[in-house]
């Protein structure tokens, strides 16, 4: 089937069988290799990406079910190239990952909370990120990271710029 | 872990959607997908065809409809979560809403996925349940209402017409007098299938007697169980009676063990939990001025 | 995993009836959910082919069956083993025929199986639930077998 | 005291790897896309053992686009062996079973295909005809000498029965005025990273070269691959710049590359094989130790404990991995912290019909530790003492460094009694007792929870000749090259994978601090196996020591060269030269600038020092700092640095419900001088993380029928954010004598000690139920169970 799938803002027609995942999609068709297969059963979060700015496993959507709707993923977030966005940096400046491998789906459900709230408690942080496991850090410095962004949101009143994708 | 093959078709009308299932006996309806599609991944399902119903306008939404609240079978958790009127005519539902799964998959799950799929550790199952919410499916020309208790067969398996397509989840609105609504469930780790869970709905008079306290266990046994607690009716309300009778009424509950938890354990959790959900709601129906 | 499952199922046949209804390759293709397919490769022993769906669950198996211990027409044992994309099952079921009333029997069966490989290891919530509802499938078969 | 200043070591510096990982710019194996290549889909055993009698690949090979259907007979017609480090030749493995099945989810097909996805519609199609065979499952069992052997050629299940003595044992015990025993079983869970293994390999005949990309973290591995593919070791290519998306140990791969590889040889084409998450639960190399401690402690009523009779019992799984030289490596601090004088160790490995474990993070040390402690728990509550009371007594003193155990190692240095005190000033011992008495009255269940342990840190394995005489295997290398470029640039070369641990920041942060130049102004590279220096892989916590070694002496070497250079320049003894910030100034403030220094190394070869070579480079192949030598006596010097830690946990919960929640974790650390406190900082918090899980959720449980009831994360449990509390870290420094800057390793900190204290705030929690918890994970239906029954035979927790 063919099917336009609309990734940081840019459309692209591409032709998939209906049980290639999103996930698979942007990975094997677009080339997109940041948002990563953890577990193929929507448990781990480590293929999250924003849909219409909300953090969504791509794991648990088909390719053919996503016309229309606006996907993020880690390459979308970089202002320019070479340049970080107030969250990745934030990661870090705390050293909020290791392997590097839940990274992108972190930083990502870290997007769509603090889109929605620049001023998460920590009890929120938590609740945000819980569904993304890392085996790294125990969490620690991930969640003084999305601190952090917060902090350097409120402070520059910006919110991440989800609008263009959005 | 890549699914078997399929079709996949978008109705637009729910006659659309319903004579597709009727011709494609081995298609499933697929909702938001949070269940289905890692059973797919895992080729523990293989259907004909996926009909996608995610943007159905006739099945999303949510509005009142004379004394029910009425929830499209497409609306997402993370709407119905979001709902100010889920929190004013069934504030249980959203209790047991917050609890189900994690934020990522609210936005994409749905109310009636998770209601067709029928898992008796899914919180919303056991909202309808215990507030006696009317599952309605069209199978053809035909509206088929489910009551919950008539509706749960086990794990997946439910008294759903094959080619039916459920349409809106009907909840009855928040009841007359003071009211309260307690969620509780236990797991390993949060946001996981409950080994236990328990809700409760507590409705008092004006002056405090209890006019009906509902409640309902789940992930202990094939179905979400409703516990009857009527004898309270029209009682003063005092914790350690209540106690009792929800001891008495749950000592020969049935449940399963398995890796996770005992059934000795679960019966002794849905015991304890049902007890603070009670609390909860009672605590809440106190302040509640109605 | 270990299934064990047993029951009484009223019947509305004879003993004798129910006996060969039972021990016939045509009636148990027909009664069997999901069964395409029963081939008998000697006596008493049958290949069995099925594609199972109980709600979204589906899959496919292939086994053989075997009539083991027959006292006509009372009792019965049933031994399946095979295996399909599901993982493999393994299991005996004993039936006991007892007539009731005239042109009516009970059937008691106790079934044991053991199952493994992938639903084993990842449909462990399901497979009570799902292996209940297929023995139920089969008896309502059954009962409208004879009521045909 | 002298006080060392450093300009880039222990300062507060960014991680470099981590920019391109929080872009999505890390290079895993899997975004590695090579033209033409080919997807294996795995068929897997149903049956915990069985014949094989027939694979029928047929069907699945009239599918479009399916390329090949390999079988284990085919294979191991073609290949070696995969190594094995014990001495049973009877007990073989190749990478798809041969013959017969050994565990349910075993390989015994391959099937190749032109998408992952077709490769598993036609393993669905592949026909396997099995007998199924008896098997075994529990390791008690199948040590019994009248168990089903899973190797019949081999005789029986033991893999390997050691006993060793150290010390006077028997009179310490007859001695002592008290003794206890007990048994503590430690759950098969492992590190699960979340990145499955894969690998890529490409054959081409024209340079005769077998490329291979992988998520590995395997000494020896390009190694293990030649010899198994019976190709010259030059022939095997392993490129070491792949991002491996976490390990902690597990990151084997021998298998999965021997199948990719024989595959890519014979088909002609790139071969790829990433695991799925079924493939990698069941069968991939994800499972760890499994354990059976039996304890005896012998002590006086004072609390001394004198000496301690250990027997572990391990369940390998199939085959023999690297499951018995789990039980190798505690034996180089197999009395943790403490001055116990004499040890009786059995160490006893068994085969059954569960899948094969692997090197997990701490490599058996954790699973000795939760031993340990538990033992020291038991003594204190045996006497009434305090439990921190007990270990205080026992701790080895700062001024006995260097300290030599039992059995043959010693302890470069420490000061475990400081650490211990800052913690406890940090927590407020008494104040957590008393918190705890607190919410006890509130009518939960509250418990502390103490644990201190040891982690042996820069690697070595002489846990191999120990076990095995006729493995010679003594030590391990790493090592560094590094290059100055014409321009004056410093490119630094590391030898092996990186999962996570920061080698690139550490080699810059090193040579930068030696070279006295902004590390950010290095580069830091990983080249493949055949450009590569000798080296190992980031296994027991050794990259501080042996990579931060093999850098900084390069390093130094370098600096060496450039002061023989102004010598000969400024016509000076070397002596009298002062190295200054990549200058290099003489007698009366004369300096050479680093780029004419550079510039003369380049290009002006007549005004090098005679004999030396043009170009400025430097290598340096460390060597562990404690040398070489082979066991004797059943004593050997196992890792060289020893960093320490104390845990203190205040945790509660519902006596029915049962689900823990942490209130306070402190964790007191020395692990010497830290070259980068983030990266410490997180391996510490990670390692506390992944041993909470050990302790309370993970485990890959079997059922009766041998099946392998946890294959998905639905039923596999790891942590998540809701689980692991803040954790607040103590820090202490004692450096160690035998490493440039102090440091030693810390790899696997926290995950050392967190099951154990866990299990200690679990085990004081239900204690007033005389419950006694003696399993990890401990589950929260079991503590919930047990409450019951002792409430129902009268117990009450007053």
């Amino acid at each position: 089937m063919r099917v336009p799938l609309t990734v940081n803002g840019t459309t692209s027609e591409i032709d998939v069988e209906p049980r290639i995942t999103l996930l698979d999609a942007l990975r094997d068709l677009l080339g997109l290799k940041g948002t990563h297969t953890g577990c193929e059963h929507g448990v781990c979060g480590a293929c999250t990406v924003l849909a219409d700015g909300a953090a969504v496993r791509s794991c648990l959507m088909l390719a053919v079910q996503c016309d229309g709707i606006a996907i993020t993923t880690i390459e979308g977030l970089a202002p320019g190239p070479g340049e970080l966005d107030v969250v990745q940096d934030a990661f870090c400046e705390t050293h909020g990952l290791q392997c590097g491998y839940c990274t992108p789906g972190m930083i990502l459900a870290a997007s769509g909370l603090l889109a929605k709230n620049d001023d998460p408690t920590d009890h929120e942080i938590r609740d945000a990120l819980s569904g993304n496991i890392c085996r790294c850090t125990g969490y620690g410095q991930i969640i003084e990271a999305v601190a952090l962004a917060a902090r350097r949101l409120r402070q520059n009143n910006l919110r991440p710029a989800l609008d263009d994708a959005g | 872990m890549k699914p078997a093959p399929f079709d996949y078709f978008r109705p637009v009308s729910i006659g659309e959607a319903c004579a597709f299932l009727a011709a494609n006996p081995e298609a499933r309806v697929l909702a938001g997908g949070q269940t289905l599609i890692p059973m797919l991944a895992m080729r523990l399902a293989r259907p004909s065809a996926l009909v996608d119903v995610t943007r159905m306008r006739e099945l999303t939404g949510i509005d009142l409809a004379g004394d029910t609240l009425r929830i499209g079978a497409a609306t997402t958790q993370a709407e119905a979560l979001d709902s100010a009127l889920v929190a004013r005519e069934a504030p249980l539902l959203r209790l047991a809403l917050s609890n189900v799964g994690h934020p990522p998959t609210r936005v994409r799950g749905t109310i009636g996925g998770s209601i067709a799929h029928a898992d008796p550790s899914a919180e919303i199952a056991l909202a309808a349940t215990i507030l006696g919410a009317s599952i309605v499916y069209r199978d053809g020309d035909e509206e088929i209402r489910f009551e919950p208790v008539d509706f749960f067969i086990g794990p997946t398996i439910t008294t759903a017409p094959p080619s039916g397509l459920l349409t809106h989840v009907a909840f009855p609105r928040r009841p007359k007098g003071r009211v309260g609504a307690g969620f509780r469930e236990i797991a390993a780790r949060r946001g996981d299938y409950a080994v236990a869970s328990a809700g409760a709905q507590v409705v008092l008079h004006g002056d405090g007697t209890c006019a009906s306290i509902a409640l309902g266990v789940g992930g202990v046994g094939d179905v979400p169980v409703n516990v009857d607690l009527s004898e309270l009716d029209g009682t003063p309300f005092a914790f350690d009676r209540v106690a009792g009778v929800v001891a008495a009424a749950l000592a020969d509950l049935e449940c399963v063990g398995d890796l996770h938890a005992t059934a000795s354990y679960r019966r002794r959790a849905a015991i304890q939990l049902a007890m603070q959900a009670i609390g909860d709601a009672h605590a809440v129906a106190m302040e509640d001025a109605a | 995993m270990k299934m064990e499952l047993t029951g009484s199922e009223a019947i509305a046949a004879s003993r004798q009836t129910l006996w060969d209804g039972l021990t016939d390759p045509g009636v148990l293709a027909k009664c069997i959910p999901g069964c395409k397919a029963m081939t008998e490769t000697g006596p008493d022993a049958y290949d069995v082919e099925m594609q199972l769906k109980v709600a979204a669950v589906g899959g496919s198996f292939r086994g053989k069956v075997i009539l083991r211990d027959k006292q006509e027409p009372d009792t019965c044992r049933m031994t399946l083993t095979g295996g399909g994309t599901l993982g493999t099952g393994n299991g005996s079921a004993e039936f006991t025929i007892t007539e009731v009333a005239p042109d009516v029997s009970r059937l008691d069966y106790s079934c044991h199986g053991e199952i493994g490989g992938l639903v084993a290891g990842v449909g462990q919530r399901v497979l009570g639930s799902v292996s209940r509802h297929l023995a139920r499938q089969f008896f309502a078969n059954l009962q409208k077998h004879y009521q045909a | 005291m002298t006080v060392v200043s450093r300009r880039f070591v222990s300062t507060d510096r960014r991680v470099r790897e981590d920019r391109r990982f929080v872009a999505g710019s890390g290079r895993f194996v899997a975004d590695i896309d090579l033209p033409g290549t080919l997807h294996v889909a795995l068929v897997a055993a149903q049956h915990p053992a069985a014949r094989i009698v027939a694979i029928d690949g047929a069907e699945a090979l009239a599918m479009p686009g399916v390329i090949a259907v390999l079988d284990g007979q085919e294979l191991s017609a073609a290949t070696n062996p995969m190594m094995n480090g014990l001495d049973t030749p009877e007990v073989k493995r190749f990478p798809l079973a041969v013959g017969q099945n050994r565990y349910a989810g075993e390989w015994i097909a391959a099937v190749v295909a032109e998408s992952r996805r077709l490769a598993e519609d036609a393993a669905e199609k592949v026909r396997v005809e099995v007998e199924p065979l008896g098997f075994v499952i529990d390791a008690e069992e199948a040590v019994s000498p009248h168990s089903l052997p899973v190797h019949p050629r081999h005789g029986s299940n033991v893999l390997l029965d050691r006993t060793f003595t150290w010390g006077a044992v028997e009179d310490d015990f007859s001695r002592s005025e008290e003794r206890l025993s007990f048994r503590v079983t430690w759950g098969r869970s492992s590190t699960v990273p979340i990145e499955t293994f894969g690998v890529i390999a490409r054959w081409d005949p024209w340079s005769g070269i077998l490329d291979v990309w992988a998520s590995i973290q395997m000494p020896k591995y390009a190694d293990q691959i030649a010899r198994a593919l019976k190709l010259p070791g030059n022939a095997v290519r392993v490129h070491y710049d792949v991002d491996v998306g976490g390990s902690y140990g597990v990151k084997r791969g021998i298998k999965q590359t021997v199948l990719a590889g024989y595959l890519a040889r014979k088909l002609g084409r790139p071969v790829r094989l990433i695991e799925d998450r079924l493939e990698n639960m069941r069968a991939g190399d994800a499972h760890g130790p499994e354990r059976i401690f039996d304890v005896e402690a012998a002590f006086d009523r004072d609390g001394r404990v004198n000496s301690m009779r250990m027997r572990a019992l391990d369940n390998a799984g199939a085959y023999a991995g690297r499951a018995p030289f789990q039980l190798g490596k505690p034996i180089g601090a197999i009395v943790g912290p403490y001055r116990i004088k004499s040890v009786e160790y059995r160490a006893m490995s068994v085969t059954t019909n569960k899948t094969v474990q692997e090197a997990v993070r701490g490599f058996g040390q954790s699973p000795t530790n939760y031993a340990i402690e538990s033992m020291m728990d038991r003594v204190a509550d045996h006497l009434g003492m305090d439990r921190l009371d007990l270990r205080r007594r026992n701790f080895i003193r700062a001024d006995q460094f260097p300290y030599l155990i039992p059995s043959g190692s010693t302890y470069d240095s420490g000061d475990y009694h400081a650490v211990v005190e800052k913690v406890v000033a940090a927590a407020g011992y008494e104040a957590l007792l008393a918190e705890r008495d607190r919410l006890r009255g509130e009518g939960l269940c509250a418990g502390v929870g103490l644990a201190a342990c040891l982690e042996p840190s820069g690697g070595n394995s002489s846990f191999e000749p120990l076990l095995n005489e006729k493995n010679r295997t003594s030590t391990w290398m790493e090592s560094s090259r590094i290059i100055v470029d014409a321009l004056g640039d410093v490119t630094v070369n590391i030898h092996t994978t990186s999962s996570g641990q920061g080698h690139e920041t550490l080699a810059a942060t090193v040579v930068g601090e030696v070279l006295e130049i902004d590390p950010d102004r290095i580069r830091v590279v990983r080249p493949d196996s055949l450009a590569s220096l000798p080296g190992n892989s980031p296994v027991g916590s050794r990259m501080a020591v042996m990579l931060g070694g093999a850098a900084s002496n390069a390093a130094k070497d370098l600096k060496r060269q450039m002061l023989a250079i102004t010598a000969n320049r400024m016509k000076v003894p070397v002596g009298d030269l002062v190295y200054d910030g990549g200058d290099v100034i003489g007698p009366g403030g004369s300096r050479l600038g680093w780029s004419d220094i550079v510039e003369i190394a380049h290009r002006r070869f007549h005004e090098l020092p005679p004999g030396t070579s043009p170009g400025l480079t430097a290598s340096f192949i460390q060597q562990v700092p404690t040398g070489v030598a082979l066991p004797k006596d059943g004593k050997v010097q196992m890792y060289p640095c020893y960093s320490f830690e104390f845990h203190l946990v205040l945790l509660s919960f519902d006596p029915v419900l049962a689900k823990p929640e942490i209130h306070r974790y402190v964790i007191g650390h020395d692990c010497g001088t830290v070259i980068n406190p983030h990266i410490v900082k997180g391996m510490t918090l990670g390692g506390i993380a992944h041993g909470i899980g050990a302790a309370l959720l993970e485990e890959f449980v079997y059922d009766a029928e041998g099946q392998l009831m946890t294959q998905s994360f639905l039923d596999y449990l790891m942590p998540s954010t809701h689980e692991i509390p803040p954790v607040e870290i103590v820090h202490h420094c004692t450096p160690s004598p035998l490493t440039e800057f102090g440091q030693k390793g810390s790899g696997e900190s926290g995950y050392l000690g967190a099951p154990a204290a866990i299990s200690s705030a679990m085990q004081d929690a239900v204690a007033p139920w005389r419950v006694t918890l003696d399993r990890l994970p401990i589950r929260m239906s079991r503590v919930s169970d047990a409450i019951a029954a002792a409430q129902e035979e009268g117990v009450t927790s007053q």
